[in-house]
Formats: structure tokens, C-alpha cells, sequence
């Protein structure tokens, strides 16, 4: 048995995406932008998924383009915004400390084009209110961006809510929705979303496609600029194949949110209570609103690589908090944003379930963790010091 | 799994020498938790030489790997071989780490270093090499 | 019989590419940068798909950073490159008239944040010399940009010889070899290339994928902020399984160059000797130095669209000159570059070949082109003006 | 084919009076080579009535379908009605164009008034209306 539970890392393709692509990769290979018929029948393709895509959203086909991915998008929407701003001698975006790297990254780099930027603090619970939003706006703000839910704690923030003040003070709202697509509805025009990032492959579709929902009206500023694929805001030969299979995923995501959402939150459920068992141990973010998948726990007195690599050993691929694979040594920075120390953040693990996982592999996982957890423990100078008192407890 | 060698591996899921002397001659602690690795060294000294070594480490893959390899290199060696220990000895016995978990080694040569030293002071004998060993915060 | 002769807007994938995707969508859908063993896989994979590209390229695996395609990777190395140029107050770039968009309109925003663009004009014959380049390098020219073959008329540049000037000189030379990268040897190093672009779906592979070569030492500039993926200089979860195509496509169809090239340019000799039968034509750029599978005429006194819709309907899937269906009514830059009228631009037509295009496919071309021509001059009130002698022949 | 309708793809592919009148009573000649399209209308007037009609164009699909279709339009009616033909009739005749090939129906609409014009002129009548006609250049 081999444990895939890092689905908010990447899933499996479904076979329905899969079926989508293969006919676009081997005969229906045109340039959408030609003229004769092969091509054409790729423009009509490309169109049908904007469609597709746009009803998943609740908004306008002309309000989509396509992008190469969430991280994409999410540059794409906030360099729009703040070129939207800039003309208006508004410089101030707001966002919160536990955005998506794609988001902060960009804020960085805008702050550096003489941009003040706002980030909000996350609560424990890893939740943001509206009222924080409401009380952070200046005359001056031309961007609220807050995540639709977090990627390393699964919480959901309030998006209509927050969606309701910005428009009340007419500040575009940007929401990454990265790993709410597909798996939570979403109604941009209800929940008064101005512009959304989502990425296939977080709902069994293809890996390098994504899309930005921007309402009519906003103007995009290029992040690549070239041909005039996707209104000439998106410039380089059209992925057909990709936003077939993104659009495909999309669709079949959307229409069994319902019945997905409770299978697999039933299953995370049986593992946050399992794993809660765990003596000082606790759960990230609060349990409820939380994406059906998301489970992630900090255990003191252990180090998230040794615990992930252990669990792989037992056949369990789960994913930590902390970007440890990409050689910084910082512990996350959305566990640092709702409060947990250095020395807890390190020690976290999420498990982030798709549609697949069954009753027998979050068996096999309360098992496996907790072994692997009292085996670290073990051996750990920090959990001694705990037990033997030299050090309190933080969990 | 590519990322680490399998030497890392059978090191960190067999780590050899894990646990505590009651009565150990030297103790050495580096690292910190707030980087996320602290390695806790035991030394039973007889004659001048390793009779005994134990660790406790809180860590990644490599840095439990570094500690199973970097006792297991001590053991029965005299305290000048030991101090020669370097930790790119250590990451190549263990046939490599990836770049940016070199500094895993490294804690393992100041873990050493550390415990030897505890154990010159213990006793009054001055430490013979200058190297840097960050205390445990 | 379908004639698909539009290689230079797309290709269809070969088997190889598919091939290697598959595994990738299906069961390896690991995300790299995780720790667990299908991640650990993946970046294995991607390993191996980097080490292709680079032998392909004749550089190191590390110098090679995959992107969403030719546009983005065009776009990255321009920036990159002004970049590096602004902070030792260069501020000078030098390219052609004739480049793609990409490059284009990339240079475009660069002139509107002060950089000066200098764009060499273009000699009839399509071909930029090194000459032009060293006579118009400044102290203060941070970029020479020139692309390897260009995509509407074919010719190749002596990308060598302009290379040496630019290293003498100590300029940065990127070349765009979107449309040789697969067909023409490409050697990096012995070539003075210090960035140079290409995509997959040119040669075979899959759209939405292309890859960017930078010289080691030379610092990218991020156009996607995000992750850590690239060397922390292309944000994004990689895009495993078109990466997998691009690198097999690229290996093979780097592989059968010489076979190709003889096979492709004899039958594209033959469409040039036939077509220039008809009167009032042209080739458009010199027959050498010239891609293999590009044929480029232009015909007088009749406009493009309608011809190539009159192909299709004889089964022929060419393209034109023209910015047709990008809403645009201006003629090919690249044809006005290397000094067509506006009138006679409007009528041209490019028909790029590919190694499954056969003798037969070149004989209907062969039938059907000089039928159209004469179709739609019979119905052109400028054909009659020139037959009448009330307009003068510019062809 | 989904760039243009079938109507349209129809009219392209078997264009209507195609050719020339060579004692027409008025001919009108539009656009201009630079921007692709050149349409020329020739007319045969009879008592106050379009007796025949022909056209030759250099330009795209949509240029050579809205003038096949503009020609049918006016063929056998009075000049006055030949008036009040607009590109948006002609364009939603065709089943309808791509926004930016709306121009094409705008070149048919005054290759049409142009013709008429010449008539006109030529017969010393006031031309009625007022609207632009862009000469061929
Ligand atoms: C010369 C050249 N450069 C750049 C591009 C852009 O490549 P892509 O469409 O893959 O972004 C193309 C093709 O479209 C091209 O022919
Ligand atoms: C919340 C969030 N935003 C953005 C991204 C970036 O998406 P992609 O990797 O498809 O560019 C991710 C996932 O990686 C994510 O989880």
C-alpha cells in the first residue's frame, strides 16, 4: 500500500483530464490562431474550456485568461492591480502574513518599486477577519489580496465577507484560490471577487496551466508580453492540450464538490482526532472552516524532514511545513504567522487527502505516525530535556 | 530517493550509537532548535581513547545520519585522532550530502569538538585547538 | 489528403514526446520538490530531462532554466540581461527589425523605463551582419539580441560570427532560436551564445514548454515570483510531464538533424523552383541560408487571408505573412523589415514543412497554389489595373 | 471553420458577380492596398433601378463575401433603397462578422454609395447623402 497524501502539494491526474488532453496532443495539434481548420478547431476547443472554466467560476468566458499556473496567475493579478493603482497615485496593497510565496514574492518585489505594503496578522486559528481587512484600508489601497484558503493549514478565510468591504470601498480584491478550485464553491460575482488565481494540477489536472479570472473592466498588465494570444494579455502559443485538461478536471472537480467534500473531510476528521491523541501535539489552524483534505499537526520535541522521511519509509508521502527541500532552513512562515514558535514550526507534518484515499490508508497512517513520532522522540535531546523537566512543555 | 545517499539513509533509518552514557566523561550540545537541529554527544573516555560514544540528535535526515556516522568514526580512536574529525570526513564517509545540508556535518565535527572539550575542562586539560563550537541555546 | 505545412506555428507531437509524457501525467505525478520517493522520482526526472536539453545545447545541465514556452523565456532573458546592464548604467540594446513579437514587445517596455533600443534594419535578403551589430555596439550596450532563423521568411543569421563580435566587445548576446532549436546545430558554447531561447512545440514537443540557456554567471531576473523552483529563478511546480516531452523530442529531433534537413530542404527546394514559376512572385529572404522547412513567396495583386482560406479548402493548412486573426490589420512587420511594399506584404504566404511531409503533399502544393493565385487575381481590381498597364508591376 | 459563418464561407467561396461591367453606369472604387482591401463595384442603371452589378476585390474572406453579398442586396432595386443599405445589414446577411472584420461590410456599404455616386455625378443628380466615401488610393 503506497499512501499518496500530499495532494496539496500536486495530485493525480484523473482520467477524465487525462482523456481530455490526448486528443489535442496527437490529431488536434493546431495553432489556435490559424486560420485553416485544424487550427480553428483548436480556437473552438480553446473557447469551449473558457466557457467551461468560467461557468466553474460563476463569471464571463472574456473574463479568463490562462496563464502557466497558479504562481502565475497570482503575479500576473497583483502586478495588474498595482499598475491600476500606480496610475491613481495609489500605492498600498494590503495582504496577510500567510499568503503563498507567489503572492508575497511579488508584494517584495513591488515594495521595492517604492510600494508600501500591509500584511495583516493571522490569528491563531488561522483565520482573518473582515474587520481587519476593513480597519487596514487607507485612501490609498488599490489591492486587498488574501489567500481563499491557506496551503499549509487548509483554514478558509471569510472571502465574501472580505469581498463585501473592498467593494464597499471600491479596493480591487484579489484571492488566491490555488487550493480552494475545485474543492470549495466559489461565485465570484456572490462573493464579490474582483480577480482569482487557480492552478489545474490542485484538482487532478495537468501540471503547467492555470487561470486568472479578472472581472471585465480591469485591464491586465503583461507579465509576458509577445504574440496576442488570450486578448494580448497572456502572450505565447496556447497550451490547448493543458487547458483541456484543466477545464475537463475543473468541471468534474465542481460538480461532486459536494459529495467529495464530505468523503474526504470524514477521513481527515477520523485523523485529526487519531493524531490528536498524540500527547503534546496540536492541531494547526482551526478545525473548522478547513478544506476537506487539510490535516497538519505540530508535534514538539521532533524535526519535520526525519518524520517525513521515516513516513515515506512506511509508505506514507506527506509533505511538512517547513521548505526544507529547497534549502533554506526557516521554519515555515504561515506556521510563524499564526504564533507557533521556531522550534514547534519545525516540527509539523500536513496530510492533505484527495477523493482516493480510503479508510484503510488513514488507518495505516494512525498508525505509522505515531510510531514514528515516539521513535524520534526517542532519540531527541530536545523531548529529554521535556520529560526530564529541564525545559517546560510549550504543547 | 534521490535526495539523499544510501549510506545517508541506512545511517538515518539505522542510526548507530543512539542514546545517553548516565555517566559520560564529556558531553557536547550544538545547534539550536530554532534552526531545527541540535546534536547532543556522550563520551566515555578510557586511556586517552573512545571507549564509548552515544547521541541524541533532534534534526533532519543528515543530521541524524552525520551523528550515526560521526560516532561511529570515534569510536576506539584517541582523543588527537578524534579532533582531527573534520565534517567534510564526515560527508564524505556517508558518501555526500546535498550542498545546503552540509551544515549537518558540521554540527557533527562541533558536536565532537564540544564533547571533547567538556571533557578536557572536567578534568584540566587545555584545549589544544581553537575551533569554533556553538553552544546548544 | 491533409497538408499540413504550418510546422512553424506548430508541430504535431511526435510519438517519442508522447510517449515520454505519459508515465508522467499517469503514474509519476510526484511533485519534485517533495521528499518522499515519487517526488524524489520526478526530480530525478527532471534531472535527466535537464542534462538532455544542455547536451542538446552543448552547455551545463545548471545553465538550462525551463519555462512555459518561447515567449516567456524570449521575455526573461531581455530582462535579465537590462537588468544587469541598468545596474553598471547600460542602458543600450541592440536588435533587429525583424524579431518576433516576444522579443519585440519585450523591448517595447524596456524603451518606456528609459533603456534606448537601437533595431538594425534588415537587408533584403533577411540576413543581419556582423558588422551591423559591431558598428552599432555602444558603451553603454548592455544586450545584443538576434534571432537565430526567423519564423515568418526562414533565413538564418550568422549567430557565430555575431556571437565573437559581442564577446570582443564584452556585450551580452541572446539569440532567439525558437525556430532553429531542433533543426539546425546548435553548440552554445563554440557559437559565443550567452542566453538563447527555445520551445518544444516547434520541434515536436508539447506546447506550454520551452527552456531558457543562460551562461553560468549570468544572474536571471525573476518574471514569475513564487517558489523555489529553478534555482529559485522560475517559480511554479514544475511542469514534470511537458518537460519529459520537451527533453525527448528535443533529443530526438536533435539527433536526426542531417537526415532531416536533407529530406525537408529537397522538397522545399522544390516548392521554391515551382512556385517561382508563377509570375509576379517572389521569395521572400534569400534561398541560403535558410531553415529547411521554410518556403516564404509573396504573390501580386492578391491579399493573403483569402488565399490561405482557398487552401484549406483544397486541404492545404499554410499560413500568411500576415497578423490575420490577431484583429490587426498592419502587413507582416517582418516582410516590411526587409523592404516589401505594404501591398505586396499583404499577399504572402508561408508554408513551413516538416519531415512527414512527403513528395505527393508537394506536388498538390504544387497544383493548388498557382490555381488560387490566379482565382483570386481574376477577381482583384489591382491584378486588372496592373495587366491594364494603369498600375505598374512592383514584382 | 468557425472564423467566419457558413453564409459567409459560402459567399467567399462562390462569390456572386464576380467581374466587370464594361459600359457600367457608375463605378465605385474603396479602400486601399496598404490596409488589404480594395473593393470595386461596377452598376448598370435602368429606369432609376440597379439592372446589374458586378465586383472585383482584393482582400480578405470577409472583404470578398460582404461584397458578393452587397451585390446581391441591390441587384434589381431602385437607387433609392440601394441607398439605405448599411454594413450592418450586409454584415448580419452574412450571418454576422468578426468584430474586426466589421470594416469589410463598411468597405461594401461605401464601395456601394461610391458607385452610386458616379452614377449621379455623372447624370449631373445631386448626390442625397452625405457620407464618407474613402477614395481608392
Ligand atoms: C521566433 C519565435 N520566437 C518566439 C516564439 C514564441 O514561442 P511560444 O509561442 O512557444 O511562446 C515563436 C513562436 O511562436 C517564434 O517563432
Ligand atoms: C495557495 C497557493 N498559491 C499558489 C500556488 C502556486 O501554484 P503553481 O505551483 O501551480 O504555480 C500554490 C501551489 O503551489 C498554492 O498552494
Amino acid at each position: 500500500m503506497k499512501v499518496y497524501v500530499d495532494n496539496a502539494a500536486t495530485t493525480k491526474m484523473s482520467r477524465t483530464a487525462i482523456d481530455a488532453m490526448l486528443p489535442y496532443m496527437e490529431a488536434l495539434y493546431g495553432n489556435p490562431s490559424s486560420l485553416y481548420s485544424i487550427g480553428q478547431a483548436a480556437a473552438e476547443a480553446l473557447q469551449r474550456a473558457r466557457e467551461t472554466t468560467a461557468k466553474c467560476l460563476g463569471c464571463e468566458a472574456r473574463e479568463i485568461t490562462f496563464t502557466s499556473g497558479g504562481s502565475e496567475a497570482d503575479n500576473q493579478a497583483i502586478i495588474s492591480a498595482a499598475a491600476l493603482g500606480e496610475k491613481k497615485g495609489k500605492k498600498h496593497i494590503i495582504s496577510t502574513e500567510f499568503e503563498h510565496h507567489a503572492v508575497l514574492h511579488t508584494l517584495n518585489k513591488l515594495e521595492k518599486q517604492g510600494f508600501e505594503i500591509t500584511l495583516l496578522n493571522v490569528h491563531e486559528n488561522g483565520i482573518v477577519t473582515k474587520e481587519q481587512v476593513a480597519s487596514a484600508i487607507r485612501e490609498d489601497t488599490c489591492l486587498v489580496t488574501v489567500m481563499y484558503a491557506n496551503n499549509e493549514i487548509g483554514t478558509i478565510q471569510p472571502i465574501a465577507e472580505i469581498g463585501a468591504v473592498c467593494k464597499e470601498k471600491c479596493v480591487l480584491f484579489h484571492t488566491d484560490a490555488v487550493q480552494a478550485a475545485g474543492h470549495l464553491h466559489i461565485d465570484v460575482k456572490k462573493q464579490n471577487i474582483d480577480m482569482l488565481s487557480l492552478s489545474a494540477h490542485k484538482f487532478h489536472g495537468p501540471k503547467g496551466i492555470g487561470a486568472l479570472y479578472a472581472r471585465k473592466g480591469i485591464q491586465l498588465t503583461n507579465i509576458i508580453e509577445g504574440g496576442a494570444q488570450e486578448r494580448g494579455k497572456r502572450a505565447g502559443t496556447e497550451n490547448v492540450p493543458a487547458i483541456m485538461g484543466m477545464a475537463a478536471a475543473f468541471e468534474e472537480a465542481c460538480g461532486y464538490i459536494d459529495k467529495n467534500s464530505a468523503k474526504i473531510s470524514a477521513l481527515r476528521d477520523k485523523l485529526i482526532d487519531g493524531l490528536s491523541k498524540i500527547p503534546h501535539s496540536i492541531l494547526n489552524g482551526a478545525r473548522e472552516p478547513r478544506l476537506p483534505g487539510n490535516v497538519n499537526f505540530c508535534f514538539e520535541g521532533i524535526e519535520g524532514e526525519s518524520l517525513l522521511l521515516l513516513l515515506d519509509q512506511k509508505n506514507v508521502s506527506a509533505s511538512s511545513g517547513s521548505a526544507c527541500t529547497s534549502g533554506s532552513l526557516d521554519p515555515s512562515h504561515v506556521l510563524l504567522a499564526i504564533g507557533r514558535s521556531h522550534e514547534i514550526a519545525h516540527g509539523s507534518l500536513r496530510l492533505s487527502l484527495s477523493k482516493w484515499n480510503t479508510e484503510e490508508e488513514a488507518a495505516h497512517i494512525l498508525k505509522a505516525v505515531p510510531e514514528v513520532v515516539a521513535y524520534l522522540r526517542n532519540m531527541s535531546p530536545v523531548w529529554r530535556d521535556l520529560k526530564e523537566s529541564k525545559k517546560k512543555f510549550i504543547l | 530517493m534521490a535526495l539523499y545517499s544510501e549510506k545517508v539513509m541506512d545511517h538515518f533509518t539505522h542510526p548507530r550509537n543512539v542514546g545517553i552514557i548516565e555517566d559520560a566523561d564529556g558531553i557536547g550540545e550544538v545547534g539550536n532548535g530554532k534552526c531545527g537541529d541540535i546534536m547532543k554527544i556522550y563520551l566515555k573516555i578510557k586511556d586517552g581513547m573512545v571507549s564509548d560514544v552515544k547521541f541524541e540528535t533532534f534534526g533532519c535526515g543528515s543530521a541524524i545520519a552525520s551523528s550515526s556516522m560521526a560516532t561511529e568514526m570515534i569510536k576506539g580512536k584517541p582523543l588527537s585522532d578524534v579532533l582531527t574529525v573534520t565534517n567534510k570526513a564526515v560527508a564524505e564517509a556517508l558518501g555526500g550530502l546535498p550542498a545546503y545540508k552540509m551544515h549537518c556535518s558540521v554540527l557533527a565535527e562541533e558536536a565532537i569538538k564540544a564533547a571533547v572539550k567538556d571533557y578536557y575542562d572536567k578534568n584540566g586539560i587545555e584545549y589544544p585547538i581553537d575551533s569554533p563550537i556553538c553552544p546548544a541555546v
